[in-house]
């Protein structure tokens, strides 16, 4: 289990390899780049600039992570969150969890990276050449897949 | 209390931390963002539509109901648009 | 779109990072790779020999990633497949897919992975110092798990 | 006609590929199979339980009933465990 948040860039090959190396009880390893955009909303996207809560962030990722730990059989796991200013085709987040088994790992992944959209402390500023600076919006479809990974226990009484 | 302001909060209000002495009938987030608003032009616009705005106190996100009390940090910032 | 059949082994960073050049439409890579386990069925596996249909397997691979090219708005997707004899902690698969949308990326690349495991011409020779060779047999979970990608209209007439 | 072996149906048959000429009668996957079995016992052990086995027309996937013809490429090998 580790959790990063960090201005430089990564190598997810030189990541992934640290990962799962010497753990031959591993079978499969899901991860998830997140990479800036040239276009958002139709329009273009020169530049973008990630702010975040030092501290608070590195606090809420270790509790995410230590959740899909307790919640899937995971070997081991990784969150690499990036912050500053970035341009497109840049790097801006890794996410990568391993299981013996192919679900746990797809899973999990898919399951912090919605968790990371609607609940990690970090606000998009883009710059546009047309229309300068925006702070992107929070959207509803993140909401809705952060919310179907509530616990199973909240699901059956919702459903009741 | 120590207040930070996070993404156009930060940009509206000027400042990205401040120290503050709130008054004794300040005890919830709620309070305290009225009493926040008080403080100039900037924060009075900041704060004016409190549905587009989170709290998080001492690093845990907290409704409007949350207790607030001397020494404390919070934080106070727009939806989040990570990942 | 890109599908390899090969003996030798690969480099996911290298994969991930020429999948993803210079196309900022690009916000997100899933992948997924698969390693030998050093362990299956509560046996130790001391190496594992991969055979398969050389021609029908290409024709196949292919014919999945344009059908997961068709159900999600996808930018990119790479299939390779390792065949020959591996051991543990070896990789065996790597399925990449990359989209606009992080959600099209994770599921195209779960749906693969699914698709993969049971419908490719490959066949697994396990060999455990205890008890020499053993063919793998199929798991009725992974037959599951690909049944469950059958098309909406599929599964609407199951509804009825 | 050309018959593939893969996995343990081939290490039964000892055979990976082969060359036949079936007889007439013989249009169909199941009526192959079933003639196959007379080519020797390696043969008769690994298609004794047809469950177990799937086979592909001109690599593609085919059912029992699926026509056969001289010189189609037909294999023959147990469910996929790839991935």
């Amino acid at each position: 289990m580790a959790v990063r948040v960090q201005r430089e860039d990564f190598d997810p090959g030189n990541e992934l390899e640290r990962l799962s190396a010497g753990n031959h009880d591993i079978g499969g390893v899901a991860s998830f780049v997140g990479l800036v955009r040239d276009v958002a909303g139709g329009e273009e996207v020169s530049a973008m600039t990630l702010e975040h809560y030092p501290g608070m962030t590195e606090k809420l990722l270790a509790e995410i992570e230590a959740e899909a730990n307790e919640r899937w059989p995971l070997e081991a796991s990784l969150i690499v969150h990036r912050y500053g200013r970035l341009a497109p085709g840049d790097r801006i987040v890794l996410v990568a969890t391993a299981s013996a088994h192919r679900h746990a790992a797809l899973e999990s992944c898919q399951f912090l990276i919605d968790w990371l959209k609607t609940k990690a402390p970090f606000w998009k500023l883009e710059e546009s050449g047309s229309s300068g600076e925006k702070w992107v919006a929070a959207r509803a479809t993140d909401d809705r897949a952060a919310a179907r990974w509530k616990q199973s226990s909240d699901k059956d009484e919702a459903a009741e | 209390m120590k207040i930070l302001y996070f993404a156009w909060l930060r940009q509206q209000t000027g400042i990205d931390t401040e120290e503050v002495e709130a008054p004794g009938e300040v005890t919830d987030v709620a309070g305290l963002l009225d009493w926040l608003k008080t403080r100039g032009p900037g924060h009075a616009a900041a704060l004016a539509d409190l549905s587009a705005v989170r709290v998080a106190v001492n690093q845990e996100f907290a409704e409007l109901d949350a207790e607030v009390a001397p020494g404390d940090e919070v934080a106070i910032f727009p939806p989040m648009t990570g990942g």
